[in-house]
């Protein structure tokens, strides 16, 4: 507590709070009153049906990769309900800037799985994707799309544009000085910049504990100048209620917000992790009984809006989905080597031409 | 036509740009009320408003940082840093980000964005003042890096910097912001980038340089002269890429060359063209090629920087002991 | 607020609050009682000599300058109190990291007057200074030496030695990364050091309400997970009060403290810069009221600590002093050039051995 | 003697170096219980305890801050950056604090750090993953910059660069982690920085690498063997700074020079070399000194590295043409 050790006679000059939001709890039943979006079975439904297509591709994905088919892939199990609620709440003109384990919000958004698979097939055209053409790839150095954000957020703000950019990032990544920099200066100027940190406990094997003396990531913000919350980030519903007042009052003009979404990673850092290195089996199975996907589930199943048979029909559904996806993506004709130029600048200088005919093939005169 | 000097040319540049395209941001530290500490900016935010010239906190990774996402957005931001010596915690933002997002996406994000920063030493500033650390930017690909060597360069190129869809770092020689004058029509007309500029022809030995040693040079070549050596003085002005053949065409001619950095010696751009003269023009050369620069240690305080910086007296030396070499 | 947005019905999770310290009024009145060690007159006379002494010294300094015998400068007129409060509760074998501003500290714990001018006139032995040998130098680029601290007070703690590392900057610091990070490592693992933030309302032409968006410095503490206070840093006895505070607890394992020192900057940013160009002179002369050295003088005159003659003397010994070091400033035989290569490493490598010969005037075989 | 891959060689090391050296401190990020991503540290934390094994927040910039203020206070930390591609924000730390440390306070302060670091291309990793900047670090004075190539030369050049009284950054071929296998006596003996290795002797051409790219030169060598071509290959194993006379007698002796790097081509270290022949070995050289390296782009994605990459044929190629000029 900032006061902890002041003395008490001093006069107290500025307070703050952090406050928590959930709705469902892990049994699926309710914690709180719903919000208005969530009366709207349809849309609980989708949100459903993209939080299992998500971990299916997750798992089909590890598949590949496992077969050598694919490199390195971050799976979001045990985080569906993060991206894919924050992503629920944006309006396409909003900008996504995510990091590498958001595919959820990168599929919402209109990517393409076989663009996933591209990308984590080490493929550049994984990037040329589908989705919002203004949105961001993965940002694998982290943190660091955090200024991209405070930049992309001034310039909708300098243009009268009424967007949102929208920051995802880890618990890890709150302790890079990018991120601080950014959301500094998101408070200066009141951008209308949500940040999202997916806060799953761990930054590969490093603990939450030793990544901040904090006692929530939420509060970080204080630092800044604006709002931060703490978020049940299982809590699909809590996550979509979150992002959709943030996202609605950046969009007004009422600045930034930072999300905290309190989650756990169920799976390995990535497919070259072995988490049993750093963490127990216990700990991760009482971390099962909190996941997003039966959650909302059992809520769906009690209010039924969903039954078995959607459950079956939405599996087969995905799966075919998904395999067509990995067929586009296994059958892409492979880039020509001398492409590695291309994009390079807009027009490729006369000194680099040589060296792209000479990966071509070709020979100079 | 009215003499500036170099840091009026590149206010002149500044302006013109943010007059002729809405699109064009300066943002930095002290580039509002102040003008920038080096006046750089002056009456800029006057112009055109607080929003399109913005004084950012005390942050560089961040100013290098909100370029990229500005630029993403189809701005073209132009930011400052104060001094080359604060440059250095944009590195991560200009070689993951700035160079690459239009290779990495493909073509669908670009990053049109300029990093303005001045360059070297030489006028008695404090600690972490006076770097010239142009070669670690120089091997980026996918940026451009540019120094001009007048006022007149420093207009065109900078302008051409600012239309460029690309990332470009303005390296500018704070040596010659005020010492250097010269007329510059503010007609909006770019140079050229990529594209060295012959500054005197000779046949005898080439001397290439770029940004402030070009005084240096350019005297060398007067006294070179005095003794009937004619010294050929190329500016390089585009680093990043650089035009490789305007260097081996000269040294064709000459068969001598001496390259002037200021920065150490060790791993220095000089490396680069000596490298190329090396691999290409073996055949032309009839001496070593001669590197007067900076030397390997830390560049020092005011006190001793006169004798950390290449002297006329060593440039002339050593292209004297390129011609008698055979 | 961190809550200002929050829905009022969601739970509370985190409070924290900011308290402001001060103890003499700008008129030199009581608004609080003293702390323990302002009962002793030679402690306050000694810091009132102190920050006489900088006053003085930053004078003659910029009257050096401007005739053209030392480089640029920076003084602290008007902020004494911050760099002189904090060193006079530092022991000598606590470790001070010093900012370019921070003179007063310096020269209360030992580095000589003309040290300081040998390295404002651009030589680098003013930094191998008579202060504590393991005090860092002058720190130019801003925070860079927070991340410094962090080992240094690392390096304390894990040999148990009962020292505190006390790292100072300036309010435009606080917008940088390295600052943040190395707050939030001495968050996680409590180290015994005290950061002070010279909050002097202007970094060169940027103000305040461009550097941050926060109500306060010492809130961003509350993101590094430790305490943070604001005091009133035109008050001696209040710097004095904080340092002591915040060191002793330091020492005794009680983790890190922020001091947000607020005060105002009554010189220009150095002799390099003119702040008429950025703000008025009237805004300035407001803040002439609250300076730290009459301040403290109404104080002692009135407690009858002080009088005329005892003013009349200091200025007598600080000019004899402040003359005596200038004239040892200006006859300190000039470094030999091929000197720059010396301490480059510990043994010059044989490649740039040459380079010094060169430059020594000696020519290679 | 035990064969151990190259990162089991710098696990010795930093095992050795630990419990010979209290001062000895080890941070990053997994260094810990995980003991590194590529294990480079496994086990460490047991034997030596989470105060002196370290994991940091993830905060790259904080890890070389760290390691100046704890080596200034006499410890001698080893930190670890998780890939180069994350180096970026040290540079602010390594070129303005840890390499003028001791220079600026004149020997009052000094900097016994060492920042290791995988380097480059090879193991299809993600993006970011794959750079080999290290002529951006070898142009930094007071910075040593060492690259072994083997787990012999890791484990002694590793023990060198901790026991060093100045910074060091010690890049590690990832590339050869596990596939380079090696036999390595834990007896603590250290190999000596600044000097080159002389990995083969010939009289026909210099092969001049560092790294992991000594794989593939090395493999050129073989091949040009059978064609009757003897490569001498130095591995130069410490860029900053760097040996000199070896490179120069080398050439003296074979007159043609080839330069294998996999970091891009322009302003790559290999210009460093190439100039220090062309003014220091000009008169003895046979034939234009050619530089195989990485291309002037980004380096690609998983898909295309290899292409990317400097081959064995290149090199053949490269050194045929050498030997074939006159
Ligand atoms: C700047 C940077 N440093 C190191 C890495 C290597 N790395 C990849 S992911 C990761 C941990 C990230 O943790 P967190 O931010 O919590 O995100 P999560 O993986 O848990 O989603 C690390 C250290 C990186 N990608 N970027
Ligand atoms: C990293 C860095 N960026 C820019 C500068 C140039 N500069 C010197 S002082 C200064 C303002 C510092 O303001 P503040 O931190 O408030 O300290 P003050 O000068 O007010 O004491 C700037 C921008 C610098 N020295 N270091
Ligand atoms: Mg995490
Ligand atoms: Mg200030």
């Amino acid at each position: 507590m900032a006061s902890k050790r002041a003395n008490e006679e001093l006069p107290v000059i500025a307070r703050f709070e952090v406050r928590r939001r959930n709705y469902l709890a892990p049994d699926g039943s309710i914690d709180r009153p719903l919000p208005a979006f969530a009366t709207d079975p349809k849309l609980l439904v989708e949100l459903y049906r993209s939080m299992v297509l998500l971990r299916l591709f997750d798992r089909k994905a590890v598949a590949l990769q496992r077969t050598g088919r694919l490199g390195t892939y971050a799976v979001s199990l045990g985080q569906e309900a993060v991206s894919v609620g924050i992503a629920s709440a944006m309006r396409e003109d909003d900008v996504l800037l995510p990091s590498y384990r958001d595919n959820g919000a990168l599929l919402w958004r209109g990517v393409k799985l076989e663009e996933i698979l591209l990308f984590w097939g080490g493929d550049e055209r994984g990037n040329q994707f589908s989705g919002p053409v203004h949105d961001f790839p993965f940002c694998v150095p982290v943190g660091s799309q955090a200024p991209h954000a405070a930049g992309v957020a001034y310039a909708l703000k300098l243009r009268k544009e009424p967007h949102v950019a929208v920051c995802m990032f880890g618990d890890g990544a709150t302790s890079k000085g990018d991120v601080y920099e950014a959301m500094n200066f998101a408070g200066v100027h009141k951008l209308p910049l949500v940040f999202v940190a997916t806060n799953n406990q761990w930054a590969i094997s490093v603990p939450l504990r030793l990544q901040t003396g904090s006692e929530t990531l939420a509060q970080k913000a204080i630092a800044a100048g604006f709002s931060g919350e703490q978020v049940d980030g299982s809590d699909v519903v809590a996550m979509r209620a979150a992002a959709e007042e943030a996202i609605a009052a950046a969009r007004d003009g009422k600045g930034p917000h930072f999300i905290e979404a309190v989650t756990y990673r169920l799976g390995d850092h990535t497919t070259s992790d072995d988490a049993l290195r750093y963490r127990s089996a216990e700990e991760v199975q009482a971390h099962w009984k909190e996941e997003p996907i039966a959650r909302l589930r059992s809520y769906l199943v009690g209010q039924k809006m969903w039954t078995k048979a959607d459950e079956e029909q939405l599996a087969a559904e995905c799966h075919e989905r998904i395999e067509a996806a990995v067929e586009r993506y296994l059958t892409t004709p492979p880039r020509r080597a001398e492409t590695m130029f291309d994009n390079l600048y807009a027009d490729l200088p006369e000194a680099y031409a040589a060296q792209r005919r000479e990966l071509a093939g070709e020979h100079d005169a | 036509m009215p003499e500036v000097t170099l840091v009026e040319a590149i206010n002149l540049a500044l302006g013109r740009a943010m007059a002729d395209d809405p699109d064009v941001v300066v943002l930095g530290q002290d580039v509002g009320v102040n003008g920038g500490v080096f006046r750089a900016t002056v009456g800029l935010q006057e112009r055109f408003g607080p929003e399109r010239v913005l004084d950012t906190p005390l942050a560089e990774l961040l100013i290098s940082g909100l370029c990229v996402g500005m630029a993403a957005q189809g701005l073209k931001p132009v930011g400052e840093i104060q001094f080359m010596g604060f440059i250095y915690p944009c590195l991560d933002q200009l070689v993951n980000h700035a160079s690459r997002m239009r290779n990495r996406t493909q073509g669908r994000l670009t990053c049109p964005m300029v990093l303005r920063t001045p360059h070297g030493a030489g006028i008695r500033a404090p600690e972490h003042h006076s770097e010239s650390t142009e070669a670690m930017l120089a091997h980026i690909p996918g940026l451009r890096v540019v120094m001009p060597s007048s006022p007149e360069r420093a207009y065109g190129l900078l302008l051409a910097a600012i239309r460029d869809p690309d990332p470009v770092v303005f390296l500018e020689p704070t040596r010659l912001y005020r010492a250097a004058k010269g007329e510059v029509e503010d007609n909006g007309e770019a140079l050229p980038l990529d594209i060295a500029f012959v500054l005197r022809e000779g046949r005898d030995v080439t001397l290439i340089s770029w940004g402030a040693m070009l005084k240096e040079t350019m005297a060398a070549a007067d006294k070179l002269a005095d003794e009937g050596i004619a010294a050929e003085v190329i500016d390089l002005a585009t680093l990043k890429p650089y035009d490789e053949s305007t260097v081996l065409g000269s040294v064709a001619k000459t068969g001598r060359c001496v390259i002037v950095h200021e920065a150490a010696h060790t791993g220095g751009f000089g490396a680069e063209i000596a490298a190329l003269i090396a691999e290409h023009g073996l055949s032309s050369l009839l001496a070593p090629v001669i590197r007067v620069t900076g030397y390997d240690t830390i560049i020092p305080m005011a006190r001793l920087e006169q004798r950390y910086m290449p002297s006329v007296g060593r440039i002339v030396t050593a292209a004297r002991k390129a011609c008698q070499y055979n």
